[in-house]
């Protein structure tokens, strides 16, 4: 049982991985992200790192996700107000 | 010992209350303290010998022990005298009125207790947090001012010294994974020669300390990051932070090289580094802007210190003592060769109000002094006696000839050559009469006067090459009955 | 080429990764017993916490983390040294959004309760500094945007008061120690557990207030551009 | 086999995923993920093979929550600049050619 629930993280850690980087749109990237974040977490916990699952969830998922988030929504309002004036190279 | 460590701490949490007026008279006593305890620590460690220092009070492999030997306390003194000269200069060079220049002390001096904690660690992942401390505030030092440019170089710093970093921190995990201990000594103890995981964690680590090195071809970020930054921080860059990486990639290789390194990976990084020394050289005698032929050279400078890697792998004793002094002068006359060149170059800038080596004509006449400095810290770079340049290059010279790598001489060779063609080149564009301004701007004294100290350093540093070298070969020899104290 | 070059990238990766779990199993295989936990164990009682992680990161290797703080510290002041706004404070993101409002008034206490429970908690049992100042920085996030003013980020001395006091704070802890006569950073006997807490206590603050800091310092308002950065 | 040596190796392969996202990709954010991905896999593989023998071990889990402190300071700076770098020049990526030696 505890076998199928390990493997069953593990796959699906990698598999948000890749999708945090081959995802088209970067808001879905950084929701996939956040999710990887959130499975690291209980892989953590599996890991018996309860510390390291909490400063994970909190940090990792958490903070680095919003920050992220605000980001791209900035990228994307300075899409639509100019278009990138530097584009000389 | 402890204000070694506090100092520079607790000036950057002080300087960063204050703005960049009082922050620079503060920096400027800071300095003081730091000279007078690396001299007082380097004159204890050279009359009693090198010894370990248990922070907390818990022994090696459950806290953490700094390495306080020969080699580490001469690294702390050349920190202590380039950074005292760069934070003078910028003290000086650097314009109080932009109010983000308050955040110059703090990061200077964390760059500062980085460089230190990097010389005395002896734990792995203390290593790897010393070089963080010094990465960050690098990359901040970097972009300080915001502009485009200046940001585009800091972020492709950051992101080679993040994965630099990275590359390091995994060798980490496998060495604790296998030896349960993250001690340096502690691991030379216990590794034997033919464990491919424990071959395959230097590996990776050298491969992520050369990226922060900036060894050939991973040097792409550096000219720009040390070309775009202020002359004091270039100088800084160049001079220190970039031999931090080196300095561990060293260590590493001097204590588990003999077994885990192979004749091909010494050979392939003393390739890499001979490359390194044409390319760096080629380009920086072909760059338009005068920081950017600096920084160039600072590419080239850095292949030599790759040579240790072939020339202390499988090959006598002695031999391999003549190459590690080799290297260990070549690092400190660069660092102080290299930092007069980049405040010499500020200084023809801010005179010539022109980053671009041709607008340099006539300056000859208006800075001869700074332009002299530049031209003293060349003649230690192209390795011409009896500058620090020449006693490191001919140490390398005759243990690659006792060793039987005669392959070698022809880089030490035309690498001089190279230097000399492009610190020429510079002096040709100076004494050239036909620029139709005469318009220069005279700096102040000491802005003058700090390159021509280092450069006379790094002359002199020739002269009394056997002294430092008795001090510098103390850890070699004394290594096997360092005292453990517990002050 | 681009393709090509896409291609040999993908491949040395993967060629890399295989290395690397090998390298991992023949580890695991021929792994050298060391007497680190033994040693850990045993020094445990005279740390001051109960809690191993606890103990290791703010006792054993407390140099780590203080030059670690140090690092969240050099991070915070380039953020606000960039940060080109006046004040950190933007009106644009003053919402009216009523229900954002509600959840704010009734999620703030239950987070800072909960980083406070969290730091107490560090002595004995999982939590600590780190996840309280994160939850700490995550409560500031969320009064921000919900458009509640926080007049004290902004580039003045609190503010950078604010980002050392914790560091500040470890420091003289210890070179306290040095001037008592003993090593960096150690602990008089019988005070660890307090000072720990003390620590750990002025640390949440700071670790929230720099990762708060970098969040609010991160946007850039087109308005007032140019060449400022703080009060001048 | 045990669990932790699982995660170790889940850990490995999240190194490469990492390495090759960092390398090949151009978007200075997308950049970031893969950096985020690279150390999380780095932290797996220091706490997983660290515990597959004695059990937990709270010296590789200190490491780790240093390491993840580490990361977000020096993602969060990242953040920081590359915000300013899009706000100056309307670029999200380094990649340019012309002025590779600038």
């Amino acid at each position: 049982m505890s076998w199928l629930l390990d493997g069953l993280l593990i796959v699906s850690l990698l598999v948000t991985a890749v999708a945090a980087l081959l995802s088209r749109d970067l808001f879905r990237a950084v929701v996939m992200f956040m999710a990887f974040g959130l499975l690291m977490a209980l892989a953590w916990v599996r890991l018996q790192a309860p510390d390291i699952a909490l400063a994970e969830a909190a940090i990792g998922a958490g903070l680095t996700g919003v920050l992220l988030l605000d980001a791209v929504s900035h990228f994307q309002r300075g899409r639509l107000r100019e278009q990138p004036p530097g584009e000389e190279g | 010992m402890a204000g070694l460590l506090f100092t520079p701490l607790a000036w950057a949490a002080l300087s960063l209350l204050l703005d960049f007026r009082r922050g620079r008279w503060l920096s400027w006593l800071g300095m003081l303290i730091q000279v007078l305890v690396s001299l007082s620590l380097w004159f204890a460690v050279a009359t009693g010998g090198g010894f370990f220092y248990a922070l907390a009070g818990w022994q090696a492999p459950l806290g953490i022990a700094l390495r306080v030997d020969g080699l580490a306390v001469s690294f702390v003194l050349l920190t202590a005298a380039v950074a005292t000269a760069c934070g003078v200069h910028a003290g000086v060079y650097l314009d109080p009125s932009k109010s983000w220049q308050r955040y110059f002390w703090p990061l200077f001096w964390f760059l500062w207790a980085g460089l230190n904690g990097v010389w005395l660690g002896a734990d792995l992942f203390n290593l790897y947090v010393g070089l963080e401390l010094i990465s960050l505030a690098a990359v901040g030092l970097v972009a300080l001012g915001g502009e485009a440019a200046a940001l585009r170089a800091a972020l492709r710093y950051l992101f080679a010294a993040l994965l630099g970093s990275l590359a390091y921190l995994l060798g980490v995990a496998l060495l604790y994974g296998q030896f349960g201990t993250l001690s340096l000594t502690g691991i030379a103890d216990v590794v034997g020669a033919a464990e491919p995981a424990a071959a395959l964690a230097l590996l990776l680590m050298l491969a992520g300390l050369a990226l922060k090195t900036a060894l050939f071809p991973l040097h792409g970020w550096l000219p720009p990051a040390h070309g775009i930054a202020k002359s004091p921080v270039s100088a800084l860059l160049s001079g220190l932070v970039v031999k931090a990486s080196f300095y561990i990639a060293a260590r590493l290789w001097l204590e588990l090289g003999d077994r885990l390194g192979s004749q091909l990976l010494a050979q392939g990084l003393g390739a890499l580094g001979a490359a390194a020394v044409l390319w760096g050289s080629w380009r920086a005698f072909r760059q338009p802007y005068l920081k950017q032929v600096v920084a160039y050279s600072s590419v080239a400078q850095i292949g030599y210190l790759f040579l240790l890697f072939p020339l202390t792998y499988a090959v006598a004793e002695p031999v391999s003592r003549l190459a590690q002094q080799g290297i260990t002068l070549q690092v400190i006359s660069h660092a102080l060769a290299k930092a007069a060149m980049f405040l010499a170059a500020g200084n023809l800038i801010l005179s010539v109000r022109s980053k671009r080596v041709d607008a340099l004509g006539g300056v000859s006449h208006f800075l001869p002094f700074s332009l002299f400095s530049f031209g003293l810290a060349g003649v230690s770079l192209m390795g011409m006696p009896p500058t620090g340049g020449f006693a490191a290059k001919w140490l390398l010279l005759q243990a690659s000839l006792a060793s039987g790598q005669w392959w070698w001489i022809a880089v030490l060779l035309l690498g001089g050559v190279l230097a000399a063609a492009y610190v020429f080149r510079i002096y040709r564009a100076s004494f050239l009469e036909d620029s139709a301004s005469d318009d220069f701007y005279h700096p102040p004294k000491t802005l003058e006067a700090i390159p021509m100290i280092l450069a006379l350093l790094a002359l002199g540093l020739g002269l009394v090459a056997e002294p430092v070298l008795s001090v510098l070969a103390l850890p070699f020899e004394v290594a096997a009955g360092v005292t453990v104290v517990q002050p | 080429m681009r393709r090509l070059l896409v291609l040999l990238t993908v491949a040395a990766c993967t060629a890399l990764t295989i290395v690397l779990a090998l390298a991992v199993l023949q580890a695991a295989g021929s792994a050298v017993v060391s007497d680190l936990p033994q040693q850990l164990a045993a020094s445990l009682g005279r740390s001051g916490v109960e809690h191993p992680t606890t103990a290791v990161l703010l006792n054993f290797r407390s140099y780590d983390t203080l030059l670690e703080i140090g690092v969240l510290v050099i991070a915070g002041m380039s953020g606000i040294s960039l940060a080109s706004t006046r004040s950190l404070e933007d009106p644009a993101l003053r919402s009216s959004d009523v229900l954002l409002y509600a959840l704010q008034r009734w999620f703030v206490p239950l987070m800072l309760l909960l980083a406070a429970y969290l730091l107490w908690a560090g002595s004995h049992r999982p939590g600590g500094a780190f996840q309280a100042g994160a939850v700490l920085a995550a409560t500031g996030v969320l009064m921000r945007l919900g458009g509640l003013p926080m007049a004290f980020i902004r580039p003045g001395v609190l503010l950078r008061l604010g980002l050392v006091l914790g560091f500040a704070v470890f420091l003289l802890v210890a070179i306290a120690s040095v001037l008592a006569g003993k090593a960096f950073l150690a602990y008089p006997p019988g005070m660890a557990g307090g000072l720990i807490l003390a620590i750990e206590t002025v640390l949440t603050l700071s670790i929230g207030m720099i990762l708060l800091a970098l969040f609010v310092a991160a946007p850039i308002s087109a308005e007032h551009e140019p060449e400022e950065g703080g009060e001048s | 086999m045990s669990p932790d040596l699982l995660y170790a190796l889940s850990g490995v392969a999240l190194c490469g995923i990492g390495l090759a996202g960092f390398l090949l990709l151009d978007h200075l954010l997308r950049r970031l993920l893969a950096f985020n991905l690279l150390g999380s896999g780095v932290f797996l593989v220091l706490v997983g093979l660290a515990q597959h023998r004695g059990g937990p071990d709270p010296v590789p889990q200190a490491l780790v929550l240093t390491g993840i402190v580490v990361a977000i300071a020096a993602t969060a700076l990242a953040i920081v600049l590359i915000r300013r770098y899009f706000h100056l020049t309307g670029r999200t990526s380094l990649a340019d050619a012309g002025d590779g030696q600038s």
